[in-house]
């Protein structure tokens, strides 16, 4: 990248040579970096690995489902654990929201959003969509980078209504490359949005490598440009993702608008079950990738710290098991819907076309 | 009862709303210091302050998606939307998020927001500023679509239209912000949607029309009776819902219809209304339904856009041809 | 002659045109090393490389708008948009921008691009992927839509589409990429646009269809026939150039018509077609001319899909019906 | 803006706390600063001249004649003359490319564009949108951004024809707000066109000021987002704006890729004959910016070198009045375009539809 700035120019604005170091605070040995602190108590650790355990718990499930073409094509989150759960960790699920693309569960749990409901809309069920009372997500996103537009505007209007929350908005790699990506950030930039981008740079984007991409050597350097601050955190580090958060919730808390951070992590898995990441993906990526793993390396520095064992791992397994088991089953004993649902939340109040449709639908017409 | 223009009465409805409910907003490109490029929302911003009367950045799909995320908030955005021919940058915002919102979360989140915009030609405008697509918005479902022809509608739509919990986009005839006036109650009072309001009673032939096309339907409706034709004019005022049951009647009434708008023909929403009334009226019809519109080309530049836009003289043609069909 | 399904027609057409045409080249997302997410490009990179193979960043509407920038220095794009609903976000830049360039200069510039796009129900998608948005480009003057139904039309579609001037639409019907399979020649041929085919003799009623409509079409004419009514269905292959003769012809035929397709009623292009209809064949219709479509709301959730999609059975009904009218 | 970024954060990438000082080269005075040189040849800076004057003269002529009513809405670049002719005289018509906006007029006219066309177009006549054959410009571009993706796609396409061109895209501090600004940029970076990004920031996007159209303090911080560099230029200094667009395209041409420029200009007169800025635009800003007016500044240098007085002012000043006369006659004596002209160049050919339309509507229906 160096070369490409020569010949000499006047230019003040230069793209770097080589990316920055990611914050680091817990090493891929599961050792704290020296004079690192995990910023998060025991029981915040131990939370946030339940959660990180339980995503991938609920994706392996998933995944036997699907190939047993019980469930439609879904995105797994295997590898992004970290990303995920050290954001969140950091929110407030009473004030602040989390806003979803489609690889984000074990946010969206944190949250509150009921397993139950994340079950069934894996279910193709319509009622997957229903956000349980109270519950501070907005729904799974489809529409690469559609969702960043909302997220700056649920900040503005809690910043307007003087309410304490913070918006963390979640994207990938891929839909930073969209239009919506940058004028979401240069409005809450203007506005001072409490808003908080994580951008998930999993290094793909379905079979699109990260340097088609994009030209940047950073992704978190775009923050400049719209005038605020950007983070690149190594993604596979809780402690790591937690503390950058942690600040830039800070921040947007005290009005001092949004953050970008870029969150270096991997995508284990398919990009969706309907996909063949060994068309594309190395393996040699995968395997030096599987030695930084995310929920691995905060179970050794627990077991360091004399918190965690193979005994108490299994039992979390078996627990953590019987948890996605039973939401499973409560969506699947939930009623199956018939065609009704399609005229049903269309508008507050059907139309009449949509009335005179409904009837000769179920009229058998 | 006072007299005012179209301008005026949007303007009337945005500052009796804004007055009434604290939650509406309004944001835009040019909206607040300038009070919008046609004045709708001028004094606004000196009288509101610079938190609810909002200039925005230039870039109308967060314009779009972050009003739905106010929405989701409590707040009640109303977006003004410089042109309609730059909706197109907002398509995916409006069409796919804003509109569905409440099919996907099934009722938990929705989408108060309504969308104001100018369109249609006659002002000699630059490329795109004339272009009139409310059939791309009508495939939409979940979008609501208001296109009052006078003051008095779009007062009373508009106020209706902020209120309605669904989206709503509301289009203003350009060419009649200061031409078309009215009496305009002062007070509170709304348009229902979905009710089709009839222009000049008549017997022989049915004119359906909407927005800026309603002027041209009626001063054809007057061409027409000096040759001894009676047209009976309606205007749709809202494109969704349709006023199903008005819409028969009006043409069963007389068995001849003409449609007229200002977009192009192809696909546009007179296919629309002529597919349905076909499907609903077929008996009653007593001659082909005939549509006047824009030719299928692209709005031309200001030199020729007269030839382009639907003329009285060419609905009065149509109106006659179809009194002469058997 | 070979047997192909409708994936490996498309792809025998860009094979083809990219050996015969230097300029040709395809771009989009994951369509070079992966060959497209449906593999439609499948090899195509390995072959010619991938400075005319080309993986794009993911966004849509820089994928259209620079495709009008290579057209203008001289190359061919065939653009693949992975899904016809996230060509919303590129909505201007295909409607308003490439669509019109050739209007906009009188000639001095032209955009000769094929934009390819899957889209349509029946495969369990999530949001979005399954939308039917015909109607929505329509309405943009300047642009041309072809929609083939089987694999043969595929092929010779898609090298008119590419030799075509002008910009195309071709859209591919997802449910059909696998399933729909035929015989194809291997050589170069084309199919003409603004021509139907007649896909089904008969003489009672007329079935209008196009792309994956098309099947179930036919399947209704069997289930028709059992009931002792000859359906005559043609598919429009094209909706823009709109085969209005082929059209008039078919219908004047039996005097009843029955249209089927795959997005919402309102405003669809099976409105365009009834209204054309009705306009230029009024006096052999024996009955009210009927829509087969999917309701006016968003595309489901997967578990509720096959309640939304027209089905054979509701359109061998719609045609028992149209017979029964007087 | 230093502000914002405290409290302390782990972040990287931080915006800066004031604007850089532009690339400067020639003062408000009219001297050259302390080392600098011109960097332009004598017959180039007349050359300079004549087209800011030109144009200049040419939206003095429009203004008067819209006035009268006999013009339509059109945009004047009065300010912007430096930034025009500054870019355009770094590019070779030949084989480089212009893709404007709306408010290019001298830079259009520099690529070889005739008046004559330009005056058609503001009458609003449809010849008005016809390039003349082998002129590399892009049509006039009314819908924001639109025109970026645009130029991308030239220079792209030139590079994979090893066509030794580059693109100049036009666009203001407004437009940068639009997505597509983004995902052109992007695109750019990954495929290292031979393109120049031209941001005229002009203060103003119609009644927008610069900070309601972004939290940055420079625009021109986004190039290392997308991995090229970006500079700030004093859009009022010929001299200056001639350097950085001249080195961009030496790098363009070196196959080093994009550069982004943002040259910091002020719109001296209305948005366009439709607005009025004296609703919103500070007559002190005006003021300010009308001693900075970059023909002056020309002037001056010439003048101090022995090269420009009254005199010859005057003979230009007359010359160049007569060749805008001259190209409003030509313009004028063109023959006016009837309705046929709606249903002419839609397709290459006419499809029956549009036949059936022309003959019904020709033939008086
Ligand atoms: C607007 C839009 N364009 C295209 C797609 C199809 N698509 C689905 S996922 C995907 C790649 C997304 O990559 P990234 O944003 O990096 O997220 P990741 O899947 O890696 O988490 C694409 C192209 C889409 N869903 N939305
Ligand atoms: C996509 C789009 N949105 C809105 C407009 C209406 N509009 C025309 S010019 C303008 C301001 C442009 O500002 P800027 O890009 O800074 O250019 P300037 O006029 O200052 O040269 C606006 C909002 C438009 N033409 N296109
Ligand atoms: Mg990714
Ligand atoms: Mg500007």
């Amino acid at each position: 990248m160096a070369a490409k700035s020569s010949p000499p120019t006047s230019a003040q604005f230069l793209p770097d040579a080589k990316p920055v170091a990611p914050v680091s605070v817990l090493a891929e040995t599961g050792k704290l970096n020296r004079g690192a602190k995990p910023g998060m108590t025991k029981t915040a650790v131990l939370e946030a690995l339940r959660l990180m355990m339980l995503g991938r718990a609920f994706d392996t499930k998933c995944l036997s489902l699907q190939r047993q073409g019980k469930l439609g094509t879904f995105a797994p989150i295997f590898g992004q654990e970290a990303t995920l759960v050290g954001t969140a960790m950091a929110l407030d699920p009473a004030h602040d929201w989390v806003v979803p693309q489609y690889r984000e569960l074990p946010a969206i749990i944190r949250q509150g959003q009921p397993m139950e409901r994340i079950a069934l809309y894996r279910q193709g069920h319509p009622d997957g969509g229903i956000i349980a009372e109270g519950v501070n997500v907005m729904a799974t996103q489809v529409s690469l980078a559609a969702q960043i537009p909302h997220a700056v505007g649920l900040a503005w209007g809690l910043k307007m209504q003087n309410r304490p929350g913070v918006v963390a908005v979640y994207f990938g790699d891929g839909a930073s490359s969209e239009g919506d990506f940058h004028e979401s950030c240069n409005l809450a930039g203007v506005v001072e949005a409490p808003v908080i981008f994580v951008l998930q740079n999993n290094g793909w984007a379905i079979s699109t490598p990260r340097d088609i991409q994009s030209g940047a050597t950073d992704l978190a350097a775009r923050a400049p440009g719209y005038g605020f601050p950007g983070v690149s955190v190594d993604g596979n580090d809780l402690f790591a993702v937690h503390k950058v958060t942690a600040e830039a919730v800070t921040r947007a808390r005290a009005g001092l608008g949004p953050t970008l951070i870029e969150a270096h992590c991997f995508r284990m898995g398919p990009h969706t079950t309907a996909d063949d990441p060994t068309r594309y993906v190395d393996p040699a990526d995968l395997e030096r990738w599987a030695k930084r793993d995310p929920i691995d390396r905060v179970q050794k520095y627990l077991a360091a710290e004399g918190n965690w064992d193979k005994a108490t791992e299994e039992t979390w397994e078996q627990d953590i098991a019987a948890e996605v088991e039973a939401a499973f089953e409560a969506a699947s004993a939930h009623p199956r819907a018939g065609p009704e649902a399609i005229y049903e939340h269309v508008y507050a109040e059907p139309t009449p076309t949509i009335i005179r449709q409904r009837d000769a639908h179920l009229g058998g017409q | 009862m006072a007299e005012m223009n179209m301008v005026e009465a949007i303007r009337s409805a945005l500052k009796l709303e804004m007055e009434r409910d604290e939650r509406v907003i309004v944001m835009g490109e040019d909206v607040g210091h300038l009070g919008g490029v046609f004045r709708a929302t001028d004094g606004l911003q000196q009288f509101f302050g610079s938190s609810r009367v909002i200039d925005t950045p230039l870039a109308e799909s967060v314009i779009a998606g972050s009003a739905l995320g106010l929405a989701i908030t409590g707040m009640v955005p109303v977006i003004e939307m410089q042109f309609l021919g730059f909706t197109q940058q907002a398509f995916h915002q409006i069409c796919q998020q804003m509109s569905r919102v409440r099919f996907r979360t099934r009722g938990s989140h929705t989408a108060q927001i309504t969308i104001r915009s100018p369109f249609g030609g006659g002002v000699r405008t630059p490329e795109f500023h004339s272009d009139s697509m409310e059939a791309q918005f009508a495939q939409s479902s979940g979008l609501k679509i208001a296109m009052p022809a006078n003051p008095y509608d779009a007062k009373g739509l508009l106020l209706e239209a902020i209120r309605d919990p669904d989206p709503v986009l509301y289009l203003e005839p350009l060419r009649g912000y200061r031409l078309i006036t009215g009496e305009v109650p002062r007070d509170d009072y709304t348009v229902p949607f979905g009710r089709l309001r009839v222009v000049r009673e008549g017997t022989d032939v049915t004119v359906i029309a909407w927005s800026g096309a309603v002027p041209v339907a009626e001063k054809a409706a007057e061409i027409a009776a000096e040759q001894g034709i009676s047209a009976h004019v309606v205007d749709l005022r809202t494109l969704v819902p349709l006023d199903e049951e008005g819409l028969v009647a009006a043409v069963e009434k007389t068995g001849r219809c003409v449609v007229v708008h200002e977009s192009v023909a192809l696909a546009g929403f007179g296919a629309e209304v002529i597919a349905f009334l076909q499907e609903q009226a077929f008996y009653s019809l007593e001659a082909p339904m005939r549509r006047v519109t824009a030719p299928d080309a692209p709005y031309p530049m200001p030199g020729i856009e007269d030839f382009y836009i639907p003329t009285a003289e060419q609905v009065a043609r149509a109106i006659a041809q179809t009194m002469a069909d058997q």
